[in-house]
C-alpha cells in the first residue's frame, strides 16, 4: 500500500484499525463498482446513442418496470448490511474493555495535557505501552475539541464541563500522530503531538523517570489544601458524608433518586454541589462550590484521589455513607485500573 | 396543433383588487390564504425551535424552572390569556362580519380586536417593567436572588429560564406589535369599504395570523407561569 | 374559459366559503376561556407526575379549536390539512430525535 | 397578436421584439421590478459575485496548502478565510443559485403563470438577500470571522473575537430570504398551473423546486432561532449554550444541524430537477420512471430531516441515538439511487446529444454518486469516527455540491440561456469550459479523499509534512478549476451582444417555457397556454413537428 515518497494509505497500529480498514476496504470495493459502472454506462449510452441524422428522435423504447424494484430492493438490502456491520465497529469503538490502563487528558486552547496516574504530566505527548488497552478520561478547559489518533482509527470530541472516555489498544511501537480535530480558534492546527507507542519495559523504565507521586497522592494533597477533609472524615463524625466506596456506587439522593457516583457526578459534586444532595446532608448542602477555585488539573487529581478512596471500600468496613445498602449493591461495578505493579 | 392556442374571450372588466398575474379573485384568495399557511408553518418551527430548548433544560433543571415560573404575575398572565382569546373571537367574527358583506361589523369587531390586543401589550409592558425592577433581566442587568439563600445556586437556571421568558414572550409580543400594525392598515381598508363577499381575503388572512399568535400564547402561558415542583419541593 | 378542459391546474373560480355561525364562535370561546380557568385550577392541585401532560393536554385541546373553528379548517380545503399536519409533523421529528438523544444519553445532565 | 405554438422557430432579433429586458429602461425598473423575470436575473448577478468572492477565498486557502507550513496566511486568517468561503458559498450563492435565479425565472414559465403567486414578496426576498449579503460583505471588509461555517458554541459565543454578531445576523436575514421564495414557490405550485397543467404533466424541474421549497419553508426558521439563541448568548452571557452557566453545546449542534442537513437537500434538489430536464431535453426522452422521480424529490425532502445527528457521531449523543440517525442516513440515499439509476435508464436508446448542458449533466451524475456514496462512508458509525472531521469530509461535500450543485447549476445555466437572454453561448467555448471544469474538479478533490483517510484534520493551516504530494495536486487541480470558471463568465457575458438569436426553442425541447419567445414578453406568454401533452412528450412533439412540416 505504500508508495516510496508518500503514503496512501494510514498505519494500522491499534486492535481496531483492521476492522476500520476492512470495512473501508469492502466499501470502496462496492461503491466503486457501482459508480464506475454508473459513469461507464452513461458514457456508453452516449456514444452509443448519440444523435445522428438516423437517430434524430429517440426510440419508442421504455425499459422494463422491474428495474425499479430492482434498484430500491437491492441497495436497500445492502444498506442494510452496511449499516450491520458499521454499528459493530462503533459499539466496538465504544466500549471501553475492563482491564484498561487509566490516563486523564486535558484539552485547552491549544494543547493536550496528559496525566498519568503514577503521576506524569506530559504536554502534546503521551508515552503508552503496546498491547495494553488504554482508556483515556477527558475533559476540555474551553472549546470542544477533538482527540483524534490516526493511526488508531478512533478520535472523540472532548467538551467542556463535563468526562468522556475513549480507548484504544496500540498494536505497534513507534511514534504517531495526535491531532486536534475539531476546530478550536487561532491554533488548531498547532494543536497536535505525538503518542509513543513503546514496549512494556521501556514503558516502565519511562514511567520510573521524575514525578510528583501518584496522581492520587497529588489529590490527597489537594484535599487537605483546599479543605475537604475538614468536612469529609473517615467516620460518619464529619459534616459531609464519608467518601470512602463512594466511586462507583449508587448514591440516594435528597429527592430519593439514585444515581451511579462515576466520573462526570464526582465532578459535579465538587463544582456544584447543589445540583445532587446526598439523602440526609441537605438541602441545601452546607458543601460550598468549588466552581472557579479549582482547574481542569486539580479535578482530575482529586477525582484520581476519591477514586483511590473506592477501591479500598473493601477493606475498610466503614459506613461509607448514610444509605449504606445502595454502595455494598454497586461495589462490584467498581473498576479501578490497576495500580503501577 | 393551434389547438393549443387559448382563445380568450372578452370578459367584464376585471376587479379593481384583482392583481394582473391572477385569472379572476377566486384563484387571489386561494393564493393568499394557502400563502398564510405556509408562512404560519415556518412560524410554527420558528416557534418550535426555542420550545425544544426550553423543554432541554426544563427536564434537565426542574427545580429552576419551578422557581422560575413563581416569580411571574399569574394573575396578569391568566387575565392575558383571557383578553387575547376575546380578542381571536372578535376578530373571527370580524371576518364573519366581511364574509356576510356587513361593512360596519367587520370595523366595529377590528377596532374591538385591536383594542384587545393592545390591552394585551399593555398588561405584558406592566409585567416586562417589574420583572426589570426586580432584576429579572438576563445579562448585566441581573441581580435577583432567591429569598431563601439555601438555594442561591439555582439562580444561574433561573436566569437561563428567563432567557427563555423573554425570548419567548418578547417573540411573541413581537408578533402581536405587528399585527396590531397589520390590523391598522386592514381597519382603515374595511373602513373604507374594500371588502365585501367576493373580496374579504386580507380580512382573512389577518384573522389566520392573529389567531396563530393567540394559539402560541395558549402554550406559553402554562410554559411559563403555572410550572409545578415536580417531585421537587425540597428545593422551593 | 373553454369549458371543455377539466379544471386542473390551480384555478379556483368561485370562492365557496362556509360561513360559521355566532353560536358556535360562542361556543368555542366560552370552551376557551374555561380552558384558560381550567389549566391555571390544574396547576394549583399537586398531582404529582401528572401535572405537566395536563396542562399540555388543556393546551393542545384549546389549540385544536381555535385552529378548527376560528380559523376554518374545519371547512377548508383538504390542501390546508396537509399543510397544517406537515408543520406539526415536521415539529414532531424536531422533538422526538432530539430526545432520542437526551433520553439515552448515559449523562444527560451536566 | 399570434398564436405560439410548440415548435414555432422564428429566429428573430431579440432586441426586436417586445420582452421583459427591454419593457422599459432605467435603475428604478430594474431595482423596484415586480417581475419574476427580472428578479431572476438581479439574483443572478448577485449570486455570480458571491461565487466569485467566495472563489477567491477558496484559492487563497489552496495557495497556503501548497507546503505544509503556515507560510502565506497567518493562523487567524487562514481561519478567517475558510469560514468566509463555507459562508458565502452556502448561505450566499449555492442556496439561492438555483431556486432563486433558474428556479425564479423558470418556475413561472414552466407552470404556463403569469408571474409568481406574490411578486412583491419575490422582491422583498431579493432586498433580503441583499441586507444579508451586505452585512456578510461588511464582515468581510471588517477583519472576518474565524468560527468556521458551523458556528460551534462555546467557541462562537465566548471565545471568539471577530464579528460573529454580524455574520450570524447576516445568515439570519438570509434565511428569511429563503423562507420567502420557497412560500412563493409553494403557493405559485399549488395555485397557478395553467389550465390542463395536472401534477403529473409537471416537468420535474418543478417537483424538485417544490420539494425543495418544503424543506425552505421548514427548516429554515430552526436556523433562524438558533442563530437568535447564539446572538442572545454571545450578547447576554447567559447560558443558553454554554456548559459554564449550565447550557448544553450539543443543542446547539442538534438545533443547527435540524437546518443544516436539510440545507443539503436545498442545494442537491433543484440540481436534481435541472438534470432531469436536461437529460430529458438532450435525451428527448421522457424520464424513466418519471413518477419515482417525482416523488423521490419529495422522499428525500422528508427523508432528509430525520438524519441531521450523524454530522455528531462524535460530539457526544449516546450511542442508541447515533444508530437510529446512521440507519435513516442510509435510507435517504435509496431516493437518491433511484434519480440515478433512473437517469441513467433514459439515455438507453435515446437520442444523446453532445451538446454542453447535456455534458454538464453527465458530469452532474457521475459527480454526484461520487459524492453520494461517500456520504455512506460518512454514515457508516464505525468508520466516521475515523474520518469525521478530516479531508474525507471536505472531499465529500464538495463533490456533492461542486461536483453535483454546481454542475448542475452550470447545466440550467447554459440549457435556460437562451430563453433569458434570446441569445445563444458559443458552443466549442462552452464544451471547453465544462471539460476544463469536469478535469479541475476532480483533480482538486479527488485526493482529499486520500488526504482524509490518511487523517489529515479539516480546518487545518499547517499540516504535517506527508500530506504534502497530495495537496499540492489539490492546488493544482483548482487552478485548473478557477480557469474552467472563468471562461463562462466571460463567454456568457460576450454572448449577450454578439451571440446568435436563439428563437423560442432551440434545443427542441418540450415544455412551457420554450413555447413562448426568447426572451419571453413581461407577461411571460401571449395568451395563457393550456397544455394537453404530457411532461416530457417527445414523440408527441416529434410527431406533430413531422406532421406540419409534411403540410
Ligand atoms: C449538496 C450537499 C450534500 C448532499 C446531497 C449530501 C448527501 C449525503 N451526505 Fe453529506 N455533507 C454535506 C453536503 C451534502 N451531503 C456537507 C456540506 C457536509 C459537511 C458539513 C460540515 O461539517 O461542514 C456533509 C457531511 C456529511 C456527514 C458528516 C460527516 C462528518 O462530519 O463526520 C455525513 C455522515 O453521515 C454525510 C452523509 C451524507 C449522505 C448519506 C448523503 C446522501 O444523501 C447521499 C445519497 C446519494 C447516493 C448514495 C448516491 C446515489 C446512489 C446510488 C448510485 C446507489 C448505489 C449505491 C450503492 C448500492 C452502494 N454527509
Ligand atoms: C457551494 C459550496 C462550495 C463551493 C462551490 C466550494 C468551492 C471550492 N472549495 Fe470549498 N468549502 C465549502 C463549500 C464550497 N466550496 C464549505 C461549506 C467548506 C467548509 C468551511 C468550513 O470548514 O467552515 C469548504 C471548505 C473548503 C476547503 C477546506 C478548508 C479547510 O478545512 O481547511 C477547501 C480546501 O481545499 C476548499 C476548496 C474549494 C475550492 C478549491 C473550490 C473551487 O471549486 C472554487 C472555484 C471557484 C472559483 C475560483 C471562483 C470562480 C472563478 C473565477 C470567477 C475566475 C477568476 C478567479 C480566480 C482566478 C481566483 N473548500
Ligand atoms: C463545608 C463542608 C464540606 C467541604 C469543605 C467539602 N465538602 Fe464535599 N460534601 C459536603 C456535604 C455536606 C456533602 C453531601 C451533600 C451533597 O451531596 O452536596 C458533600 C458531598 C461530596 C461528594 C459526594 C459524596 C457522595 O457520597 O455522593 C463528594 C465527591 C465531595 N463532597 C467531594 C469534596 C471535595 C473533593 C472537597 C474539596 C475540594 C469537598 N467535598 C469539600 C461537605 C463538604
Ligand atoms: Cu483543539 Cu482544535
Ligand atoms: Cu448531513
Amino acid at each position: 500500500m505504500l508508495i516510496a515518497d508518500f503514503p496512501l494509505f494510514p498505519d494500522q497500529a491499534s486492535t481496531m484499525a483492521s476492522k476500520v480498514d476492512n470495512l473501508y476496504l469492502f466499501l470502496i470495493a462496492l461503491c466503486g463498482t457501482v459508480s464506475v459502472g454508473v459513469f461507464l454506462t452513461i458514457f456508453y449510452f452516449a456514444i452509443k446513442y448519440r444523435r445522428r441524422p438516423d437517430n434524430e428522435i429517440a426510440e419508442d423504447y421504455e425499459p422494463p418496470k422491474i428495474l425499479e424494484v430492482t434498484w430500491i430492493v437491492i441497495p436497500s438490502i445492502l444498506f442494510l448490511g452496511i449499516f450491520v456491520w458499521a454499528s459493530w465497529v462503533y459499539f466496538q469503538l465504544a466500549r471501553v474493555p475492563d482491564n484498561s490502563l487509566q490516563i486523564y487528558a486535558t484539552a485547552k486552547q491549544w494543547m493536550w495535557k496528559f496525566q498519568h496516574p503514577t503521576g506524569q504530566r506530559e504536554i502534546n505527548e503521551l508515552h503508552v505501552p503496546v498491547n495494553r488497552p488504554i482508556k483515556i478520561t477527558m475533559a476540555s478547559e474551553d472549546v470542544i475539541h477533538s482527540l483524534y489518533f490516526p493511526a488508531f482509527r478512533t478520535k472523540m470530541d472532548v467538551l467542556p464541563n463535563r468526562y468522556r472516555t475513549m480507548w484504544f489498544q496500540a498494536t505497534k511501537t513507534g511514534r504517531y500522530h495526535i491531532f486536534c480535530a475539531e476546530y478550536c480558534g487561532t491554533l488548531h492546527s498547532g494543536m497536535v503531538g505525538w503518542v509513543d507507542v513503546m514496549e512494556p519495559t521501556a514503558y516502565q523504565t519511562w514511567l520510573a523517570g521524575g514525578s510528583e507521586g501518584s496522581l492520587a497522592s497529588q489529590g490527597e494533597k489537594l484535599f487537605q489544601k483546599y479543605a475537604c477533609n475538614t468536612c469529609h472524615t473517615n467516620d460518619a463524625s464529619g459534616r459531609g458524608p464519608v467518601l470512602i466506596g463512594v466511586y462507583g456506587s449508587s448514591v440516594m439522593l435528597s429527592d430519593n433518586t439514585i444515581v451511579p457516583a462515576d466520573d462526570n457526578y464526582i465532578r459535579e459534586s465538587i463544582l456544584n454541589p447543589q445540583a445532587k444532595i446526598v439523602k440526609g446532608f441537605g438541602p441545601p448542602s452546607v458543601m460550598p462550590t468549588f466552581q472557579g477555585q479549582v482547574s481542569e488539573d486539580d479535578l482530575l487529581k482529586l477525582l484520581a484521589f476519591v477514586k483511590s478512596l473506592g477501591s479500598t471500600r473493601t477493606a475498610a468496613p466503614a459506613v461509607a455513607s448514610p444509605q449504606s445498602s445502595t454502595t455494598t449493591a454497586a461495589a462490584q461495578t467498581t473498576k479501578e485500573p490497576k495500580k503501577k505493579p | 396543433m393551434s389547438d393549443l392556442a387559448f382563445e380568450h374571450g372578452e370578459e367584464h372588466p376585471p376587479h379593481p383588487f384583482l392583481q394582473h398575474h391572477f385569472e379572476d379573485l377566486g384563484q387571489q384568495h386561494e393564493a393568499s390564504t394557502l400563502g398564510m399557511w405556509a408562512f404560519l408553518c415556518t412560524e410554527i418551527l420558528f416557534f418550535g425551535g426555542v420550545l425544544l430548548a426550553y423543554w432541554v433544560y426544563r427536564i434537565m433543571y426542574p427545580a429552576a424552572w419551578a422557581l422560575g415560573a413563581e416569580q411571574q404575575n399569574t394573575l396578569a398572565g391568566g387575565t392575558n390569556t383571557l383578553v387575547l382569546i376575546v380578542s381571536s373571537l372578535t376578530m373571527a367574527l370580524a371576518v364573519r362580519s366581511a364574509q356576510l358583506n356587513n361593512r360596519r361589523g367587520t370595523v366595529l369587531m377590528l377596532i374591538l380586536t385591536l383594542i384587545f390586543g393592545t390591552m394585551f401589550l399593555g398588561i405584558k409592558s406592566y409585567e416586562y417593567h417589574a420583572h426589570w425592577m426586580e432584576g429579572l433581566f438576563p445579562g448585566a442587568h441581573w441581580h435577583w436572588q432567591p429569598k431563601d439563600p439555601a438555594i442561591s445556586a439555582l439562580t444561574p437556571k433561573v436566569q437561563l429560564f428567563m432567557v427563555f421568558y423573554w425570548g419567548l414572550t418578547g417573540l411573541h409580543a413581537l408578533h402581536m406589535v405587528i399585527g396590531v400594525g397589520l390590523l391598522l392598515y386592514i381597519l382603515a381598508r374595511a373602513w373604507r369599504g374594500d371588502f365585501h363577499a367576493e373580496y374579504y381575503a386580507p380580512v382573512e388572512v389577518m384573522g389566520l395570523y392573529w389567531h396563530f399568535v393567540d394559539i402560541v400564547w395558549i402554550f406559553l402561558f402554562p410554559f411559563l407561569y403555572l410550572i409545578p415542583h415536580v417531585g421537587a419541593h425540597h428545593v422551593g | 374559459m373553454s369549458d371543455s378542459l377539466p379544471p386542473q391546474g390551480g384555478h379556483v373560480h368561485t370562492p365557496l366559503h362556509h360561513v360559521t355561525p355566532i353560536s358556535t364562535y360562542l361556543t368555542v370561546f366560552a370552551a376557551l376561556a374555561i380552558g384558560t380557568l381550567l389549566t391555571w385550577y390544574a396547576s394549583t392541585l399537586d398531582l404529582g407526575m401528572m401535572n405537566t401532560p395536563i396542562a399540555l393536554l388543556i393546551a393542545v385541546i384549546k389549540a385544536t379549536l381555535v385552529i378548527l373553528f376560528f380559523m376554518h379548517v374545519l371547512h377548508s380545503t383538504r390542501l390546508t390539512w396537509v399543510v397544517l399536519i406537515a408543520a406539526f409533523l415536521w415539529l414532531g421529528v424536531l422533538f422526538v430525535l432530539t430526545f432520542s438523544d437526551y433520553l439515552t444519553r448515559a449523562w444527560p445532565i451536566y | 397578436m399570434t398564436t405560439t405554438t410548440l415548435h414555432d422557430v422564428r429566429f428573430i432579433e431579440p432586441a426586436k421584439t417586445r420582452n421583459y429586458l427591454n419593457e422599459d429602461y432605467g435603475f428604478f425598473s430594474w431595482v423596484l421590478t415586480r417581475d419574476h423575470k427580472r428578479i431572476a436575473i438581479l439574483y443572478l448577478i448577485s449570486v455570480t459575485i458571491m461565487f466569485m468572492v467566495g472563489g477567491f477565498f477558496a484559492m487563497m486557502m489552496r495557495l497556503e496548502l501548497l507546503t505544509p507550513e503556515g507560510d502565506l496566511l497567518t493562523s487567524d486568517t487562514y481561519n478567517k478565510f475558510f469560514t468566509l468561503h463555507g459562508i458565502v458559498m452556502i448561505f450566499f450563492f449555492l442556496i439561492p443559485s438555483i431556486p432563486a435565479v433558474l428556479g425564479n425565472f423558470i418556475l413561472p414559465l414552466q407552470l404556463g403563470a403569469k408571474d409568481l403567486a406574490f411578486p412583491r414578496i419575490n422582491l422583498l426576498s431579493w432586498y433580503l438577500y441583499i441586507i444579508g449579503a451586505s452585512f456578510g460583505t461588511y464582515v468581510i471588509i471588517s477583519g472576518g470571522v474565524d468560527t468556521g461555517w458551523t458556528f460551534y458554541t462555546p467557541f462562537s459565543t465566548q471565545y471568539s473575537n471577530t464579528h460573529v454578531f454580524a455574520t450570524t445576523l447576516g445568515a439570519f436575514i438570509v434565511g428569511f430570504s429563503s423562507i420567502l421564495t420557497g412560500l412563493n414557490f409553494i403557493v405559485t405550485t399549488h395555485r397557478m398551473r395553467a389550465p390542463g397543467l395536472t401534477w403529473f404533466r409537471l416537468p420535474l424541474n418543478v417537483w424538485a423546486l417544490y420539494a425543495t421549497s418544503i424543506v425552505m419553508l421548514l427548516a429554515t426558521p430552526v436556523l433562524g432561532i438558533t442563530l437568535i439563541m447564539l446572538m442572545i448568548e454571545r450578547v447576554l452571557h447567559v447560558g443558553i449554550f454554554d456548559p459554564a452557566l449550565g447550557g448544553d453545546p450539543l443543542l446547539y449542534q442538534h438545533m443547527f444541524w435540524f437546518y443544516s442537513h436539510p440545507a443539503v437537500y436545498i442545494m442537491i434538489l433543484p440540481a436534481m430537477g435541472v438534470a432531469s430536464d436536461v437529460i430529458a431535453a438532450f435525451t428527448r426522452k421522457r424520464i424513466f420512471g418519471y413518477k419515482f422521480v417525482a416523488f423521490s424529490s419529495l422522499a428525500i425532502a422528508f427523508l432528509g430531516f430525520l438524519v441531521w445527528a450523524h454530522h455528531m457521531f462524535v460530539a457526544g449523543i449516546s450511542v442508541y441515538s447515533a444508530m437510529i440517525f446512521a440507519f435513516l442516513s442510509f435510507f435517504v440515499a435509496v431516493p437518491s439511487a433511484i434519480k440515478v439509476f433512473n437517469w441513467t435508464a433514459t439515455m438507453y436508446r435515446a437520442s444523446v446529444s453532445w451538446q454542453t448542458p447535456m455534458l454538464y449533466a453527465m458530469g452532474f451524475i457521475g459527480l454526484f454518486t461520487i459524492g453520494g456514496v461517500t456520504g455512506l462512508f460518512l454514515a457508516s458509525l464505525g468508520l466516521d469516527v475515523h474520518v469525521t472531521d478530516t479531508y474525507f469530509v471536505v472531499a465529500h461535500f464538495h463533490y456533492v455540491m461542486v461536483g453535483g450543485a454546481v454542475m448542475a447549476y452550470m447545466a440550467g445555466l447554459h440549457y435556460w440561456w437562451p430563453k433569458i437572454t434570446g441569445r445563444m453561448y458559443p458552443e466549442w467555448w462552452a464544451r471547453l469550459a465544462a471539460l476544463l471544469i469536469f478535469v479541475g474538479f476532480n483533480l482538486t478533490f479527488f485526493p482529499q479523499f486520500i488526504l482524509g483517510y490518511l487523517g489529515m484534520p479539516r480546518r487545518y493551516h499547517a499540516y504535517a509534512p506527508e500530506f504534502q504530494v497530495l495537496n499540492v495536486l489539490s492546488t493544482a487541480g483548482a487552478s485548473v478549476l478557477a480557469v474552467g470558471y472563468a471562461l463562462p463568465l466571460v463567454y456568457l457575458l460576450l454572448s449577450l451582444k454578439l451571440g446568435r438569436p436563439a428563437g423560442p426553442n432551440p434545443w427542441g425541447a418540450v415544455g412551457l417555457e420554450w413555447t413562448t419567445s426568447s426572451p419571453p414578453p413581461k407577461e411571460n406568454f401571449h395568451e395563457t397556454p393550456v397544455v394537453t401533452w404530457e411532461a416530457y412528450d417527445y414523440r408527441g412533439m416529434m410527431k406533430a413537428m413531422g406532421e406540419t412540416q409534411n403540410v
